[in-house]
């Protein structure tokens, strides 16, 4: 049946669940593509037999315009399905993406991601607020912390500078440091 | 909602304390606090009860209903009532539970007020269920539950909202084909 | 019944809002079984069951349900329609007799969504299909409340009616979990402990499997 | 700040700091307090509400305001001075509200973000309720999805069906989702379900219902979402 291979687009985003991004699939996205385009062709010729007086051509081109709506609705799912996850990765994981999975995004993906960044960056310098922050309520100026990894330096934003080894514990202003904690150098001890 | 923002929205609310420094009137933004002498109570929001518990630099009065006579009133008629019985704040388990692992020391049979306070929670959570269960039954399509603090509301939110907002859909489905009496 | 005044505010969303959503999708790939009422010129190959050029009328076959919705949708009639056995008499009798014990996931992981699509195609037996999916809902849907708001451990009893769930009660369940989940949390006073991100935590899992 | 006031503790200096009278246009004398007070309660609404609601952004701004002059006077106050810390934690938790405030905002107009542009008569004009910064944004959001989607997919598609239908095939808020509601003023006689007779809502009633019976009341602030 038409839609096969846009159907296994669409299986193959929702079998990734969420927190992970498949490879950019480009030559099934090519075969749904010219799929749609054979449908489209087939139609120009049953619709100009049809305006030549042939009759009983209706109801084949109903059932392809059928399968390129189908088709069409498939494709842009699977864009804007990733491009949904690669939105949620900017608040998850900062701007900077880590290579595998820049590897996955195609192109015009990594352009969009750019233009999200700076989109985003412009906005929260418009209101004066980093919003990738407080992501929990404050509950006390300063948290136990645990470094996972030899990080090295770090400056805290009253300037004095802590030595971030691994194992080693501190007490931390919190805003300092949310970031270290959500890509997983820190680790927030209750 | 996340409970640590029901926990932070809970913190808000006043309480007195026992300083033990010395200061004048303090300006939050929130408003005016203050002055504060060693042995004199004062009241402060929640938030900051704690941080200067934590820092030594004061005793925290329990609310005057946080303790077992009071609790265990409230824990029979909350028993016998069939509706929930309000609650002397609608914050009262977030309250409890912070002043517990924060200022255990300043509450009197802290064990027995935090036995009394869950006991209460557990029977007001199995009449949340009996009386969504026949919210259910009778396919209401709304309900009125005033006395539910904050956190009962919103352990309970997930499931009901979820499960209601797909009911409806079912239920607009009805009210659109609706039979025309012939019998089937 | 009652009349429609009073239902004025009750419709089903106006549809499209769900374009991009991969449920809908492939709750739309369910199989409709359809008849050809005209012949249709050049696709007999569709029909795995003949070899003729054309699909000739009175072929029987099993469409997709966004192919079947178009192909008879207002007045163009190419094909007429059947529901599908699960929305039949007899399935509808089984849900009525003990709607908590039928495997939903079985007959079609989308039993409710579907079964709300079926409604477009105007069959008689609409009525009832609709009052079955609605009927079925609020039974299993109290089950479902004591297991998702219950112990987080996964009772036997909650693993018997698991699986057994349609997709649009499970994630209700799931859902609800979540939010148990995160209670548990607070008790604990875990809560406000601020965690690396779920895409850290996933690549940290893959590094461990490469390096062992 | 008067710089001649002889340099007392640190809440003498805090004390002018805090400019307790904020004047509102309607020329009510708006405290601080209460300006915080209804900017919990936007943000609360925000949480809950399906769509996008009005923009309460001049309550932001009034309070990132006194945050930059409590910050001010707090440089002179030393790392451990007690209501140094005080005033800091609660600055702490105001930009917490704030923060999350404007996430959650800009969470619906990505999510909507089409639906939301996209002017049409027979729906609500999102648009007046964006903040200038937020119509900017999704503005920017609207374009470089709709770009992305042309250079993957729409560009390459037969010329008939290559656009997409930005009035009907987008993302838009369920506003019949079910939530909890707490009356602030009493109500006569509202419809919170056609099966059901009109009912009265009472002040400080607390009511499970869907969004779309009480958007309005909510609009005019006689309920507020919890």
């Amino acid at each position: 049946m038409f839609g096969e291979k846009a159907l296994e687009l669409v299986k193959e985003l929702k079998r990734s669940g969420d927190g992970s991004l498949p490879p950019y699939n480009e030559d099934c996205v090519r075969q749904v593509l010219d799929e749609m385009k054979a449908l489209f062709e087939q139609n120009q010729k049953d619709v100009s037999a049809t305006v030549a007086g042939e009759g009983g051509r209706i109801a084949g081109v109903q059932l392809r315009h059928a399968s390129l709506e189908r088709n069409k609705r498939c494709l842009l799912a699977y864009v804007y399905n990733r491009m949904e996850k690669i939105r949620d990765m900017r608040w998850d994981f900062g701007s900077v993406l880590p290579d595998d999975v820049k590897n996955n995004l195609n192109e015009h993906e990594l352009s969009w991601f750019g233009r999200y960044n700076r989109s985003l960056a412009k906005y929260m310098r418009s209101v004066g607020i980093d919003l990738t922050q407080d992501s929990k309520p404050p509950k006390s100026l300063y948290i136990e912390v645990r470094c996972l990894v030899d990080y090295g330096e770090f400056e805290t934003e009253d300037g004095n500078v802590v030595l971030l080894k691994k194992n080693s514990q501190h007490l931390l202003h919190r805003a300092d440091c949310e970031h270290l904690i959500r890509q997983g150098i820190l680790e927030h001890i209750i | 909602m996340d409970p640590s923002e029901v926990d932070f929205l809970s913190e808000k609310q006043h309480v007195k304390i026992l300083p033990n420094f010395k200061e004048g009137r303090i300006f939050l933004i929130s408003g005016d606090l203050g002055p504060f002498e060693p042995g004199l109570t004062a009241e402060v929001p929640l938030w900051m009860a704690v941080n200067l518990k934590q820092r030594k630099k004061c005793r925290i009065i329990p609310p005057d209903w946080m303790n077992i006579g009071q609790l265990e009133e409230r824990k029979d008629e909350e028993k016998e009532r069939e509706y929930f019985t309000e609650m002397p704040s609608k914050s009262y388990l977030e309250l409890a539970s912070l002043l517990l692992k924060s200022a255990r020391d300043d509450i009197p049979h802290a064990d027995e007020v935090q036995t009394l306070i869950k006991d209460i929670w557990e029977i007001r959570m199995a009449k949340l269920r009996k009386s969504i269960n026949i919210m259910m039954q009778e396919k209401e399509t709304h309900a009125r539950l005033d006395n539910l603090t904050h956190l009962e509301i919103n352990s309970i939110r997930p499931f009901l909202t979820s499960a209601l907002d797909r009911m409806h859909i079912l239920r607009c489905n009805v009210v659109e084909n609706p039979s025309t009496g012939t019998d089937y | 019944m009652a009349d429609d005044s009073l239902y004025g505010s009750l419709q089903v969303r106006p549809s499209g809002w769900d374009y991009f959503e991969l449920d809908d999708i492939l709750a739309c790939q369910e199989k409709i079984p359809c008849t050809f009422e005209t012949q249709v010129k050049d696709l007999g190959f569709l029909d795995h069951g003949s070899d003729s050029e054309h699909i000739e009328p009175a072929t029987k076959m099993e469409l997709p349900f966004w192919l079947a919705k178009e192909l008879c949708a207002r007045q163009r009639k190419i094909i007429s329609v059947e529901l599908p056995k699960v929305y039949r008499e007899a399935y509808r009798q089984i849900l009525e007799a003990d709607a908590t014990a039928v495997d939903l996931n079985k007959l079609g992981p989308y039993f409710y969504s579907v079964g709300g699509k079926l409604l477009e195609f105007g069959n008689a037996e609409n009525p009832r299909i609709a009052e079955t999916l609605m009927m079925t809902y609020m039974k299993r849907m109290r089950r479902l409340m004591d297991l998702s708001l219950n112990k987080l451990d996964g009772s036997k009893e909650s693993q018997t009616l698991l699986p057994k769930l349609d997709h649009d009660e499970h994630n209700v369940f799931a859902f609800s979990q979540e939010g148990l989940r995160e209670f548990e949390q607070w008790k604990q006073g875990v809560i406000s402990k601020l965690t690396s991100s779920k895409t850290v935590i996933n690549q940290r899992k893959r590094k461990r499997t490469e390096d062992n | 700040m008067a710089e001649n006031k002889e340099r007392g503790s640190l809440s003498d200096i805090l004390n002018d700091s805090v400019d307790s009278e904020i004047n509102e246009d309607e020329g009510e004398e708006v405290t601080a307090a209460e300006v915080l007070e209804r900017l919990e309660q936007a943000w609360l609404n925000e949480k809950f509400a399906p769509e996008l609601l009005e923009s309460k952004v001049e309550l932001v701004e009034c309070m990132l305001d006194q945050i930059k002059e409590m910050e001010e006077n707090l440089k002179e106050a030393g790392k451990g001075d007690l209501v140094g810390s005080l005033h800091r934690l609660e600055i702490q938790r105001i930009r917490y509200v704030i923060s999350s405030y404007l996430k959650i905002r800009l969470k619906k107009i990505e999510k909507y973000a089409f639906h939301i542009m996209e002017p049409s008569n027979d729906k609500t004009d999102y648009i007046s309720r964006l903040s200038a910064e937020e119509h900017v944004y999704a503005k920017e959001y609207c374009k470089n999805v709709e770009d992305l989607l042309k250079s993957l997919a729409l560009d390459d598609m037969p010329p008939n069906i290559n656009s997409l239908d930005k009035k009907k095939s987008v993302p838009q808020p369920n506003l019949d989702s079910y939530l909890f509601m707490k009356v602030l003023q009493p109500q006569e006689q509202v419809e919170l379900d056609p099966d059901d007779q009109p009912t009265d809502l009472e002040e400080g009633a607390q009511h499970l219902v869907r969004y779309s019976v009480i958007s309005s009341l909510l609009e005019n602030g006689a309920v507020a979402l919890t």
